[in-house]
């Protein structure tokens, strides 16, 4: 065991370091650090950045266009990216579409859709979640009928991150109602644009609309873009469910929101004289929290050098999933605490592209009180946290 | 010791749950909430009329009695409700200062109007430094040729954008934390230099940031002695603090009754998610927070009206404060979270209670800031 | 609504605490102030006095000896009781036995042993769990079997608080192994001196013994000490478990800890030249938990005077029984805290009768570590709060 | 980085699991746990033999390589059997004190007997009012006619009954909790003016509490320089801190496992009570919390072994004594929970095993002490 890098990873650390220093655009971190939102367009222009560079895929393999980085690489790049602000890739597309079509998909399917992923020319979304299954994913109710060369598709999906941007979408899709609902499931790619698909968005507790609702009705989906064999998608999607799922912990985005805390609390009147940081209690929760991320970091670098060596991450990742989204949600409670009064002012508008007046928040606090808000999606979405205790009592602990 | 409610209080409770059920349903709510001004002035003359305007008043000032149990009663209803109408800051919190600090020719200049629904007031207290010290006043005021100048910044109006007048503390001299030259004026909404910008808090009640600057009031604006306004300030917050724990009782049963609702008629493999153990337990500790929450309300209902010295009062008021806090956040994020999704949603009443009851675990300050108060209250006695 | 006590109940008040100031044996006291246990006769001589006072059972009906006082009364003297730490009646006889013979007994059973409960001249145990029932109590196997005049009970009996002192025991016995298994349980008394009973002491994880497991084989019972019906003893025992679970919240004994350990705490080092209990953050929680005590209180108290207007107290004991040992756990943890290494000896034979040595430890935190271990009981027996939890949700949530 | 396990390490993982396994279980470890000593010779000479004595020192001392990571393989088992013998105050803690201060003659002439299994050592650090303050020390050294007088008192001396030799913190200049002024000495356990009043703690290890009553030694008996003691002490310290973080996690993962299988062969209500959900929600948080102390313990010892500076290193060592002790509380509470009754007796080892981990939660610090250590730490980096 040994906890430094070697000489080459500092390296590639200080690579990617002076990399993004000079190339994420400073005004993408402005708007990061203020806590305004990027548009599609900056996203997509900063993803096209990464493509130069090639480092637009991390964890892809190389013959796709990826780095071929060893997990120790992934977890700097991940890190420093996160402790820039500077937006992953958008996940629909490199993340979970994209292994998918890697494991399962046909050599045309991959030279059709792997490239547009990889230079983000394509947006992707979700579509796995309807209104009535939740967390009993499988009990999805959207069909898709043969017909032909062709799919029909009715029904409706939910939850769908980002889908008002996207230009395609990959659904679990019924095409078989006779068997065992896990077993007549399909895996299908649908155009968004195709006739038929609308969407509507769901604002949630902060006021945004960051997911739809996307409807089908009667959309004719090509049969060449069903992945795989008909009926099994449900294997192909909880292979992704368990795969795949890389900085599920938030380990970078959780030690800048951390680093920003302390600077915070360091900045603003305790009311009493003295600064927040300099209250005990106060500094005392925070530390305990950067307690804490010290041992999800280790946890998860333990899971990927375990990966590293060949094993499945398996439930390992559950944990992750837990600890990283509680965390998150507790230092969003700090933020919230820290801000006092100043959490309370519920001005969406003000966190958009283009919002003109000035914020209400002194420095540091914008749009914690919202993000508060927000983030208890965190604990609840990808898998809700209790479904990932179910994974543990099952997979680890044989209950 | 008796812990039931009188015929009066049993009336009103009656009376108030009439009309949230019976007029204020969550449809109504969000036009009311989407309207120009956030409240709706016919329901505000409605409750002058039924004189639930009068409740926070002692008789003398021609009030229903300013009992704490009384406010207990009406406030769990309104929070159950998320009124949206500024009885909070017009009348427990600025109405009581006025009649706690004014002289008789300013109550009887405001008070009826108050009462009967015509005047709407707000107090301007907070500051972006202050946190939740009453005392932390750096907007100035200075004598100036008979009139007094009052120059800074509040943040955190309540009801600042419909209130014709705001009630201002102000540092008179003193250093910025002490309890000693803290003054109290009345300030026209419109007055020249008083600059309000308006938004909508977290539980969609209105509220404004506003600048004072240059603001100049004739002497007869101050109320109460120059540099005297601390103590009064202090326990009519204790009196709205009690108030704000009381409106979170009723809006947390409110989320605790849903949530069980739900859990009861939500399937996921098969079965409703209420026949999950897991949840089951997490739905019983829900309803334990519930009643301790309610309990230690009415403790701070029952000292406020009694007899106990003021600092066994206001520690009492502090401890409930403390313990609704962490209600709040257990009860509100339990609920959203055993909703799922859905609880994340605009549609859903749930997500609007969870956004109530946050805004008020941070009103008048928060779990820490009541228990470190509590402390120093109880180790003073 | 009204918080102050009426001038009379002040002045019961002020008896009730000048009688335990006089009367309560200056020896004990001190005994119980070092965490030393009273002997049997010490106890039985304390319940004397109380008897001779009139004060000895105050939840019973005056016609039974009783003191008829209200929930008040009944609030004031168990708060005073508390805060002085004169031990209460033993349970067994004046809560839990005496009840159902009230409720159900015979008028001769009545006559028989209500006296001597009532004087103390006989001291009972429990036998409703077994080895293998735990929470499902209704599971029991000791069987009664008639045989003329008299049941012949086999069978074993666990967590029997105290059995190694008791003159009696109130068994629940199958009499009836056909029925569904509720259905088949007789509510039956024993002398602990018949022949065929034995008992075995449990070592907790406090060192002591204060539980045993009792046997029995071939004792022969007398019909006569059948209380009711044959088969309804579960009805009986039903009853007494949701009935006369007075002071389950232990408010009295936190109330009084609480006060110790703030005691303690400022006469203790902190180790870096000030006290513990000018320590933030162990102040915070010392405060935390004299908040929760408040609510307890006063959810004790709402309670007791729901009950004064006739309403059956139903689930809420099952709240306070929570909130109440929950809360006593953590005031323990605080002392373990409290104590650093002063916390870690083991010594159960230091707070014995008659030991000899000088303690370990300073003042105020004699045995706490030993505290802490026994008390992880409290959530466990008395219904463990798993129990409790699954009573509110079927009771109070319909779930 | 790199987190798997050399060669020698599996080896020493392997040979360490198997003594626990085969010559350890509960039975045995009661037994000797009754015993004069509380702990059984033959086993330390057995470890001798095996070189397990030699792990925490340097090559050059003589030892196997004194690595963090080494210690923590040991201790992770040792904490899994509840081992008694006096690994840790006697090589862990006295013998790597020695080894770090000790000049040349010292360490020659006790060293290799330490690491033969031919002497017991002890270490004298706490006293009544030090809490966890290493540098809190009353116990006064004075010189006199060359000789050195030591007039004191220390707790929780771990393995002071049976040490031949005591390594005691003692104050020679400075204010009771100044670092700079610490001397050490080693002073012989029947020394004149030696009392020790021996008995066992929690965890059935056997401590002492020790008066010295003018004790004299001689100036050689002093390690170290004269009031220098205090960085040395320190380090070791936070060394011996990660073992015991490594002894805990191999306890807790005990406490999860005979929790788990507890549950899937005890019946209630006609079904194994690992069936119910709110029961397997908790074991799955046993579960996350075993995982995450395994971690931040994985952390502390890669950091002690690792070329950050000390400051890096310690804090790292508190990080993960702040939150063993919460997985301790957490975890070791669970399960006799969990268990129920049963859980509560001596029969059964969780009760033992609960006991343990409840002294390493105290021992060398509690969670709050050291999240205050780590702010520290880390604000002055």
């Amino acid at each position: 065991m040994n906890a430094d890098f070697s000489p080459e990873d500092t390296a590639f650390r200080d690579e990617v370091r002076d990399f993004l220093q000079n190339e994420f655009p400073a005004e993408y971190r402005g708007k990061v650090d203020a806590g305004i939102r990027l548009s599609k367009d900056e996203i997509v222009h900063w993803q096209k950045i990464l493509y130069e560079k090639g480092w637009a895929a991390p964890n892809w393999p190389v013959e796709h266009g990826g780095t071929g980085w060893s997990p120790t690489r992934k977890h700097i790049f991940a890190m420093e990216m996160g402790l820039i602000g500077a937006p992953e890739p958008v996940a629909f597309g490199m993340k979970m579409v994209a292994p998918v079509l890697m494991a399962y998909g046909s050599e045309e399917q991959r030279q059709r859709f792997l490239p547009d992923i990889l230079q983000s020319n394509v947006w992707w979304c979700q579509g796995y979640s309807e209104p009535n299954s939740g967390s009993d994913l499988a009990s999805l109710k959207t069909s898709a009928v043969r017909d032909g060369d062709h799919y029909v598709v009715n029904g409706a999906k939910t939850w769908n991150t980002y889908g008002q941007y996207a230009d395609w979408i990959f659904c679990l899709v019924r095409t078989d109602t006779t068997v065992k609902k896990q077993e007549g499931i399909s895996f299908l790619l649908i155009d968004m644009h195709s006739p038929g698909v609308s969407h509507k968005p769901i604002v949630l507790l902060d006021g945004h609309s960051e997911v739809n609702e996307i409807f089908f009705d009667e959309v004719r989906v090509p049969a060449e873009n069903l992945i795989g064999e008909e009926n099994k998608g449900w294997t192909y999607a909880k292979v992704l469910l368990t795969h795949e799922r890389t900085n599920i912990a938030l380990v970078p985005r959780s030690t800048r929101r951390l680093r920003a805390l302390r600077r915070a609390a360091a900045s603003l009147d305790d009311g009493q004289g003295g600064s927040m940081l300099e209250e005990p209690v106060f500094s005392h929760r925070l530390a305990e929290l950067e307690i804490e991320l010290k041992a999800l970091e280790y946890a998860e670098l333990r899971t990927l050098a375990s990966l590293s060596v060949g094993k499945s991450p398996g439930p390992e990742s559950s944990i992750l999933k837990i600890v990283g989204t509680e965390l998150a949600q507790r230092i969003d409670e700090m933020f919230l605490e820290l801000g006092a009064y100043h959490s309370l002012p519920y001005l969406p508008e003000q966190f958009d592209e283009g919002f003109q007046g000035a914020t209400l928040e002194p420095g540091g606090l914008a749009g914690q009180g919202l993000a508060y808000l927000n983030d208890r999606k965190l604990s609840i979405f990808g898998g809700s946290n209790e479904i990932q205790r179910n994974i543990i009592c099952k997979a680890v602990l044989g209950l | 010791m008796d812990f039931s409610y009188s015929e009066e209080q049993q009336m009103l409770k009656e009376s108030v749950g009439k009309f949230v059920r019976q007029q204020y349903d969550f449809d109504t709510r969000n036009r009311i909430a989407a309207s120009e001004t956030g409240y709706s002035e016919e329901n505000w003359k409605l409750f002058a009329e039924l004189g639930w305007l009068t409740v926070p008043f002692a008789e003398e000032d021609g009030g229903f009695g300013d009992s704490a149990v009384d406010l207990m009663v009406m406030m769990e209803e309104f929070g159950k409700a998320m009124l949206l109408e500024p009885f909070l800051p017009s009348v427990v919190l600025a109405g009581r200062l006025l009649a706690a600090l004014g002289d008789a020719r300013q109550k009887e200049e405001l008070l009826p109007a108050l009462m009967t629904g015509n005047l709407q007031l707000a107090c301007a207290w907070a500051e972006s430094g202050s946190r939740y010290n009453l005392a932390n006043v750096r907007l100035s005021a200075r004598g100036e040729g008979g009139n007094v100048i009052l120059s800074g910044a509040k943040v955190n109006v309540l009801n600042g954008p419909n209130a014709d007048k705001l009630l201002v503390t102000a540092r008179e001299s003193g250093a910025v934390t002490g309890r000693e030259g803290l003054g109290m004026f009345l300030v026209d909404r419109d007055a020249p230099g008083v600059d309000v910008r308006a938004y909508a808090n977290m539980d969609a009640c209105r509220a404004a940031r506003i600048s004072f600057n240059e603001v100049s009031v004739p002497e007869s604006a101050r109320l109460g002695k120059p540099g005297g306004a601390y103590e009064a300030l202090e326990r009519v917050f204790d009196h709205a603090t009690a108030a704000v724990c009381a409106q979170a009782v009723g809006a947390l049963d409110a989320l605790l009754q849903k949530t069980v609702e739900y859990s009861k008629t939500r399937k996921q493999f098969g079965v409703h998610i209420g026949s999950f153990q897991a949840l089951q337990h997490r739905m019983a500790d829900m309803f334990i927070e519930c009643q301790l929450a309610r309990s230690i309300t009415v403790m701070a209902a029952m000292q406020l009206d009694s007899e106990a010295p003021w600092q066994t009062r206001s520690a009492a008021v502090s401890a409930a404060k403390s313990r609704l806090g962490r209600a709040i956040r257990k009860v509100g994020q339990e609920a959203v979270q055993i909703h799922g999704g859905i609880g994340m949603t605009d549609e859903l009443d749930v997500s609007h209670l969870f956004r109530q009851v946050t805004g008020l675990e941070l009103l008048f300050g928060d779990a820490d800031y009541h228990t470190a108060r509590f402390t120093r209250l109880q180790n003073a006695g």
